[in-house]
């Protein structure tokens, strides 16, 4: 290794040693306050850490990483999300019962899983990526102990991970078979001598295919999905549908593309066909729910279906509408699960939907911030989900996926009536006046937030631009 | 020697897949399914040996002992885990873990 | 020296806008003044207008004052033009000098009425509407005014409009008549596609150029205008609203409904009559219109019991009359008729409405009885009218319109002796029904007592009108008999004299067989109900009767024809049928989110179950591509 | 620039409005009638100063790149058709503040931030000369429209509101599909990527695509307009809006669907749109006369309302498909009588709600006794409704019709018919509201100054218009004879050579006027 791998791999040294640093510290003296300063710094450190690699980059840390300008925007979006996730958390934590110091070091655990995925460009890297950030995630999840809800679903997504996790092994297994390359790259090149793909292979790519879908929650393998965001703590559930999933999407596309997966047939038909049922899946499922955080459970089903538009367009177009798109998913996903938790904190749990009612009277600036994601994620001008949907069409019918495209316009619509629950409630009068007020910096990741979808929203153009210049 | 053809080998391991498969669908008690899932991921590692030593490579077997230890963290806390669910459900049955549902409710 | 047009409408309109702004602040008597004083002062403008026409006819019989230009795009042009000319001007007269006397009634008659300022709103809105009506010098000028005097028909109609009643009858008078004025506009649209211009000089002129005579696009368009005319005129088959429509005070049925509106029909086919020339199966068709409404309308006068009723449906037969006129191509004697009816219709009418009146809103004829004494002045005005509208040969004005319209019926190139003895027969019936009236009223043993006298605003226009009744006719006698022709000379500039067939008849045989029709018909009714005769009570309630007095049924098919499937399809569809498409959508995509949601129950199992189906069937499908 | 300056003031006013709303209400109330009031003096200026051209040139123009990587610029630009819209615009906007000023006493800051945001909403999709920033405007008016409606709105407030957003999105998100594919047409046949409407206007296409691309956008502008059948979101949106909605959409948002089919379906594909001609005045013939016919049904005094809305709106596809000056002219003149004269009956009946909380005209009868202004300005509307000349509807309706007579005999006969049946329903308004027996013991009061400043100012505009149209009729040529010479000189040249290639011009962004 050389000093220029480990200058490379700093943000990972960071946030590798932040969680032993915190177990250290613990020994010590249990001191909420201080762990989670100490966190903060340790995301800061990191997220500056980036700019240091920035000029190194492309660089490849054989066999296992690859550190290119595409990583180091989604480390950038994983570490500014686990940012705003830690003081989310740290508010949210704050008000449970004993050995909350804890949380944090997984929380970096996961973090950490995280950002090897996106930098992984090898089997052996993906699989340690993905077991980390799953199994800080089953902790995680499960973290509050004193609640049922909390070991369920804990105990749910382990058993159906570590199943998924068994496809994924065995279907990297089953490629590696068939190519004698655990390399991306290397894959790809065997693959491109093949003329037809084997049926080990292709056996090993769907199953390799349910490992992905699985954590990306696609239709049929989104069952748990609902289960765990409802019984995880909320800023947990932040955490899995914006830095796990974002995470598990980057080494997607880096896969997809490095074998030019949408050259296949049957696997361009196979993902059509997964993309188009997860829209309406999920939309569907999403109508009638009155539980807030299942409702955003099957939302994401679909919001991750639309997304496999980016990849089957199979153009660079694609890719930065991908970025995009998941870039503004996050920064929407965290405002509505950053108000759940938030709210959680101060009326116990905020999950139905009814919780909401009446929320613009008590506390406008909450009731605004929860429209505008949902407004966003619905796709409506000026947020964020508009342009970033714009743009993923764009991608999409540049390519002529005029049949995935025309769905999400449907799906747009049936999304829209489950999004205008949220936001109607919220604008309904209640008879139940409860003072909600919110810590400072609650309101600052809030306003950070805002500032976010409304940017992305209405000057789109900057954040395009260095996507486009990145790449 | 007795070879083996690679396509026998990769079904060997297919069956003991589909056997931890099975046996997951099967067993109700969350205890046996994590051993299935054990198997699973075995299976998967058993792979990984063989096409390593098809191709003549170290990758694979490297790859097996991640697995083991991968395999090795999840079932820690997979145990931890049972023992919380025990403490609120006072069982084992994975069917009892169905209060995270929808409701059917407008 | 003609600037002044403008102002014959304008001051009407002027006088209503400023009472209906401040018709609440002003006192009664300004609101008369003002109501009253405006169509005086268009009454005399008009005068003198007619004077200087007279005294310097232009050479093409008519000029025209530009006030603005209303519109002009993609080749149309509309102007808020006037237009004078013989045919206008004796309108106009007959508009302002008619109305002027029946404002002044007014005063009186509505004097107790809490609408006091808002009837005298309407009132002048409706005159300067109708003056615009008969001045604008394009069709669509002049469809403004056609629309804006059934809107004040429809206001005044229903100026009572406490009773729904009343408000019924407004409504249909408007929606009937709408029927007519939307074949009239599409008309109006055919002409102007055909001839590029809706200037009616103009249009003439090119209809005249451009079309044959019988050429299809003229009789179409002449038919769609007849259409318009027909619903205004209240001729079949649009007659039904006028009987209702003696809903409105009687001062508005006189000027309304008796002495202006109803006539536009036969001014808008009079203005155009160069199409109507055009397409000689429409004429003929407004002839045979004219006759069969003139005796069927004659019919049911023959049977009413309410007052108005009688002289509504007399009205129709009137019109009827200058119908059967225009139709046999006798267009000044239609004018002369429109007239003359304008001065005993109007005469009547307001009779009728003092007796009912001071008969406290008592309607029905057979109530009344013995009031020649009690109400003298107005018995005798209207005997007089009544005398003009049987047709009393020799001193009243109707004799001689009237006798004009049966000669040229039975003369003229267009006539025949079906239509003759249609007018004839008419006229008979006429001379019953009226002295019906007189008798049933005025004679006989009284059974209502007026509560007081009638004060001089409302017996002045009765005697003027009275006046003229008698003395009208004079102005344009027979060739045989005088041959004073004044009328249709003035008349002779804008609209051709009717052309006689063949060899010349005798025109005094035709007069003395209507004089006799007329003297007859008044003996009938002496016999039948001053003498009480039996046959009168039997026939009155026998089914004939019946039918006619119901209009010959008309309401009974329209209503089954038109207004009960209307409004069974309006309530069945109240809802809309189209939401149910949507509904039904929205239900279906309801049903998919339960039916996938039952997958959604929390068993783990299950979730590996369909996590390996899946896996299964992409599998399948991958594997067999 | 000022053109921008319109809508930054609207939008910041919104935000003023709504943050001083908190303290007072007045203030807001003020504020937001003060940024509509200099938004019309503004414009009165500038139209004052530089007049109007008769020519086709842009009266305004203004552009600078927005996401200059796809072609997205900010371009707006002015024309007679946007200037007349415009002025309707805040016409309609300071009546629906005023008329507010008692009506709305809930979240009175964020009511008038709604009102302004719709507004400049309407005004941006009105001068967008860019396909992208017209879409983001097109939206952009929904979302307040869509909280004034579930907040502020009656019983069924909640429901009427989804209904109005979906049904508009999902037409809004097939044109959005229509503009992509537009884009990526003219692309592909330029290797010219741009949304900018006047680069986009004469792509060539092959017959199928024009077609589908035509749709998109068409379904989009029938939906708004409505069409039948595609009008079920607008009785229920109407009814249940509060009356500053129900104008807003009736006089202005149902406009933008009647000014999208005038600037986009026609000029942008006049080919498909030929084709599409017979079927467009079916639709048309089809809304005037069900849309009256349902008018009629209802007891809702609202909901009526609201459907002669659809009726009247059947005359504006019927005018756009007749492709001739004096038709179009007639659909111009429709948007603004009808705007003035349904949002005035709107008005009326949110007026006669305040007073005796009911719409229910079986509930109503013999008003005029008490309220005779009220019953006077109910009777001018009534009479605009159904075409009474000397108002604007019926300068609307006869151009319209004369213009369609001839392209369609037929169909403008048939749509004659539509004169009966507005006359059927609008004088069973009258009769239902004000005439009758008064069987009730309301107590009203008749109008306030305030509310016979906003009425008043509606009739005199709607006679004004009626008897003196030819100053709209003059501002509006230059643009409609663009959107007709669009159309034929396609026709000509096809004529000429089928196979000749329109557009082979070369576009260089660079050529575009930065500021006028």
């Amino acid at each position: 290794m050389t000093a220029l791998d480990f200058i490379c791999l700093a943000p990972f040294l960071l946030l590798a040693s932040a969680p032993i640093i915190i177990m250290l510290t613990i020994t010590i003296t249990r001191n909420i306050k201080v762990v989670y300063g100490f966190s903060l710094l340790m995301f800061l450190l990191s997220f500056i850490s980036l700019f240091i690699v920035a000029p190194y980059i492309p660089h490849v840390i054989a066999p296992l990483f690859i550190i290119d300008s595409y990583s180091l925007l989604f480390l950038a979006i994983i570490i500014f999300a686990g940012f705003l996730i830690t003081i989310l958390s740290y508010i949210y934590i704050s008000q449970q019962g004993d050995d909350k110091e804890e949380y944090f070091i997984i929380l970096f655990v996961a973090a950490l899983g995280a950002s090897v995925l996106v930098v992984a460009n090898h089997f052996i890297s993906f699989f340690l990526g993905l077991e980390t950030l799953s199994i800080s995630l089953y902790i995680l999840v499960a973290y509050i102990k004193t609640r049922s809800y909390s070991i369920e679903a804990g105990v749910k997504f382990l058993v159906i991970a570590s199943v998924a996790s068994a496809f994924l092994l065995f279907g990297m297994g089953l490629i590696y078979t068939a190519t004698g390359s655990m390399n991306f790259k290397g894959v790809a090149s065997a693959l491109g001598s093949l003329h037809a793909l084997s049926p080990i292979l292709l056996t090993g790519f769907v199953m390799l295919l349910v490992g992905i879908g699985f954590k990306l929650a696609l239709v049929p393998f989104h069952m748990w999905l609902p289960d765990v965001y409802q019984g995880a703590p909320a800023p947990v559930t932040a955490l899995i549908a914006t830095i796990s999933k974002g995470a598990v999407l980057a080494i997607a596309l880096r896969f997809f593309m490095d074998i030019q997966g949408f050259n296949n047939q049957a696997i361009f038909i196979a993902l059509s066909a997964i993309a188009i049922i997860s829209m309406f899946t999920g939309n569907l499922l999403a109508l009638n729910q009155g539980n807030l955080k299942r409702m955003l459970a099957y939302s994401s089903i679909a919001h991750f279906g639309y997304l496999l538009i980016t990849l089957l367009a199979g153009s660079t177009e694609g890719i930065h509408s991908a970025i995009f798109y998941i870039a503004s998913y996050i920064i929407t996903t965290l405002g509505a699960f950053g108000i759940i938790s938030l709210l959680s904190v101060c009326s116990g749990n905020a999950d139905s939907i009814d919780d909401y009612k009446g929320l613009f009277y008590k506390n406008p600036f909450m009731a605004i911030v929860m429209s505008l994601a949902m407004l966003s994620l619905a796709g409506i001008p000026l947020t964020a989900g508009f342009i970033a949907k714009f743009y993923l069409v764009l991608a999409g019918v540049k390519s002529g996926l005029w049949l995935l495209a025309f769905s999400l316009v449907i799906n747009s619509v049936i999304s829209l009536y489950y999004y205008l629950r949220v936001v109607t409630t919220m604008f309904t009068t209640s008879d139940q006046v409860k003072p909600s007020t919110i810590p400072l910096m609650g309101n600052l990741v809030l306003v950070v937030i805002v500032i976010g979808i409304l940017f992305l929203g209405i000057l789109p153009a900057w954040v395009s631009d260095i996507i486009a210049s990145l790449s | 020697m007795v070879t083996v053809s690679l396509e026998v080998q990769i079904l060997f391991a297919g069956l003991l897949f589909l056997i931890g498969l099975v046996g997951l669908l099967v067993r109700r008690n969350i205890i046996f399914m994590l051993m299935s899932i054990e198997i699973m991921l075995n299976s998967a590692g058993l792979v990984f040996v063989i096409a390593g030593s098809h191709w003549a490579q170290a990758d694979g077997q490297v790859m097996f002992i991640f697995i083991l230890t991968v395999a090795a963290a999840e079932v820690s806390v997979g145990l931890a885990l049972i023992l919380q669910m025990y403490h609120h459900f006072k069982t084992l049955d994975a069917d009892a873990l169905n209060t995270l549902r929808d409701k059917n409710e407008r | 020296m003609t600037a002044y047009i403008p102002f014959i409408p304008a001051i009407p309109l002027l006088s209503s806008l400023i009472i209906i702004l401040f018709g609440r602040i002003l006192s009664k008597k300004i609101v008369a003044f003002l109501g009253v004083g405006s169509v005086s002062l268009s009454a005399i403008i008009t005068i003198i207008a007619g004077i200087n026409f007279i005294s310097s006819t232009p050479e093409n019989g008519s000029y025209t004052v530009t006030v603005w230009n209303w519109l002009t795009t993609g080749g149309f042009s509309a102007n808020i033009a006037f237009s004078v000319d013989a045919l206008s001007l004796i309108f106009c007269f007959v508009i302002t000098f008619v109305g002027a006397l029946i404002h002044l009634y007014s005063v009186e008659f509505m004097d107790h009425d809490e609408g006091f300022a808002r009837f005298f709103a309407y009132m002048n809105l409706f005159v300067s509407s109708m003056l615009i009506l008969v001045l604008a010098d394009n069709l669509l000028l002049m469809y403004l005014g056609w629309e804006g005097v059934g809107l004040c028909s429809y206001l005044l109609i229903g100026f009572w409009y406490k009773e729904p009643e009343n408000g019924y009858a407004a409504r249909k008078a408007f929606i009937v008549t709408r029927v007519g004025d939307t074949a009239m506009i599409i008309g109006l649209f055919l002409l102007f596609i055909n001839l590029g211009t809706l200037n009616i000089n103009e249009l003439m002129q090119q209809a005249s150029l451009k079309w044959a005579v019988s050429s299809p696009l003229a009789i179409l368009s002449a038919a769609l205008l007849l259409g318009g005319a027909l619903g205004k005129s209240a001729q079949l088959p649009l007659q039904t609203w006028l009987p209702d429509a003696m809903a409105g005070p009687s001062p508005v049925s006189a000027l309304i409904h008796a002495a202006t509106m109803v006539t536009a029909g036969v001014y808008l086919i009079a203005r155009t009559h160069v199409l109507f020339a055009l397409a000689p199966a429409v004429q003929a068709a407004v002839a045979v219109i004219g006759a069969a409404t003139l005796i069927i309308a004659g019919f049911s006068a023959l049977t009413q019991h309410d007052f108005k009723r009688v002289l509504a449906y007399s009205t129709i037969s009137q019109i009827g009359y200058m119908f059967l006129a225009l139709g046999v191509g006798a267009w000044s004697a239609a004018v002369f008729h429109f007239m003359i009816h304008a001065f005993f219709k109007a005469l009547l009418f307001l009779g009728a409405g003092a007796v009912i009146h001071l008969l406290h809103h008592e309607h029905d004829m057979f109530k009344m009885g013995g009031l020649w004494k009690k109400l003298p002045i107005i018995f005798i005005t209207f005997l007089i009218g009544s005398a003009s509208l049987a047709a009393l040969p020799l001193i009243s004005a109707g004799f001689y319109s009237k006798d004009a319209i049966l000669w040229f019926a039975w003369s003229s190139t267009n006539g025949s002796k079906w239509l003759w003895l249609a007018a004839y027969f008419g006229a008979f019936i006429t001379s019953i029904y009226t002295f019906r009236m007189i008798f049933v009223t005025f004679f006989g043993e009284a059974k209502t007592e007026p509560t007081h006298k009638p004060g001089k605003l409302m017996t002045i226009p009765l005697v003027v009108l009275a006046i003229i009744s008698l003395i009208g006719g004079f102005i344009e006698l027979p060739e045989n008999f005088g041959h004073f022709q004044i009328f249709s000379r003035f008349l002779s500039t804008t609209l051709p004299s009717v052309q006689l067939a063949g060899e010349s008849h005798n025109e005094l045989l035709f007069q003395i067989l209507s004089a006799i029709a007329s003297l007859l018909g008044i003996y009938l009714a002496y016999l039948l109900y001053f003498k009480k005769s039996s046959f009168a009570e039997s026939f009155s309630n026998s089914q004939l009767a019946n039918f006619f007095y119901k209009g010959w049924q008309f309401d009974w098919l329209y209503d089954k024809v038109f207004v009960k499937p209307l409004v069974w399809l309006s309530e069945i569809n109240k809802n809309d049928f189209v939401d149910k498409i949507y509904t039904a959508i929205a239900k279906a995509t309801e049903f998919l989110n339960s039916l996938l949601s039952r997958t959604q129950q929390g068993r783990l199992r299950w979730y590996v179950m369909v996590l390996t189906a899946g896996v299964v069937i992409i599998l399948t499908f991958m594997l067999n591509l | 620039m000022i053109l921008l300056y319109l809508i930054i003031i609207l939008m910041a006013g919104g935000v003023l409005a709504w943050l001083l709303g908190k303290r007072s209400a007045i203030s807001s109330r003020i504020i937001s009638l003060a940024a509509v009031s200099i938004d019309l003096i503004l414009i009165i200026i500038a139209i004052l100063q530089n007049g109007i051209p008769d020519d086709k040139k842009w009266i305004f123009e203004y552009s600078v790149s927005w996401i200059p990587k796809l072609g997205i610029s900010l371009h707006l630009a002015m024309d007679g058709l946007s200037l007349l819209m415009l002025f309707l615009t805040f016409f309609l906007g300071l009546i629906a503040i005023l008329i507010s000023w008692k009506e709305i006493q809930k979240s009175v800051g964020f009511f008038h931030f709604n009102i302004l945001w719709i507004l400049s909403g309407i005004i941006g999709v009105f001068l967008s000369m860019d396909l992208f920033l017209f879409y983001f405007f097109w939206e952009v008016m929904l979302i307040p429209m869509y909280f004034l409606i579930s907040i502020w709105g009656h019983e069924n407030r909640i429901y009427a509101s989804y209904k109005f957003f979906i049904f508009t999105q999902a037409s809004g998100l097939l044109m959005f599909l229509a503009i992509l594919g537009l884009y990526l047409a003219h692309g592909n046949a330029t290797g010219y990527y741009t949304f900018d409407y006047q680069q986009l206007l004469g792509t060539t296409y092959n017959p199928t695509i024009e077609m589908l691309l035509m749709c998109g956008f068409l379904i989009a502008f029938i939906v708004k307009l409505p069409v039948v059948p595609f009008h079920n979101w607008l009785p229920d949106a109407h009814t249940e809006a509060p009356t500053a909605g129900s104008l807003i959409l009736a006089g202005l948002m149902l406009k933008t669907g009647a000014y999208g089919l005038l600037r986009f379906v026609v000029p942008l594909f006049p080919h498909a749109s030929q084709i599409f001609a017979p079927f467009g005045m079916i639709l048309g013939v089809i809304g005037i006369l069900y849309g009256a016919k349902l008018a009629f049904s209802q007891t809702d005094l609202k909901r009526l309302v609201a459907y002669t809305s659809v009726s009247h709106m059947g005359f504006v596809i019927l005018g756009v498909y007749a492709f001739n000056e004096l038709a179009y002219q007639g659909v111009v003149m429709q948007m603004i009588a009808h705007g003035i004269s349904t949002g005035a009956l709107f008005v009326l009946v949110g007026q006669l709600y305040e007073r005796i909380h009911t719409r229910d005209i079986n509930k109503m009868g013999g008003l005029w006794e008490q309220v005779p202004i009220m019953g006077t300005m109910g009777l001018v509307f009534a009479m605009a409704s159904l075409g009474l000349p000397g108002l604007g509807n019926f300068i609307a309706e006869f151009l319209t019709l004369v213009g369609t007579f001839k392209a369609n005999i037929l169909m403008a006969s048939l749509a004659s018919v539509g004169l009966i049946a507005a006359t059927i329903y609008s004088l069973r308004i009258v009769q239902k509201v004000f005439l009758g027996k008064k069987d009730n013991d309301y107590k009203m009061k008749d109008l306030s100054i305030r509310e016979m400043v906003a009425m008043g100012s509606l009739v005199v505009a709607i006679i004004f218009i009626g008897l003196y149209p030819q100053p709209v009729i003059n501002t509006a040529k230059p643009a409609l004879m663009k959107t007709l010479n669009a159309k034929q000189e396609y026709y000509q040249s096809q004529k000429v050579d089928d196979s000749v290639i329109l557009n082979n011009r070369t576009c260089s962004p660079d050529t575009r006027k930065l500021n006028k």
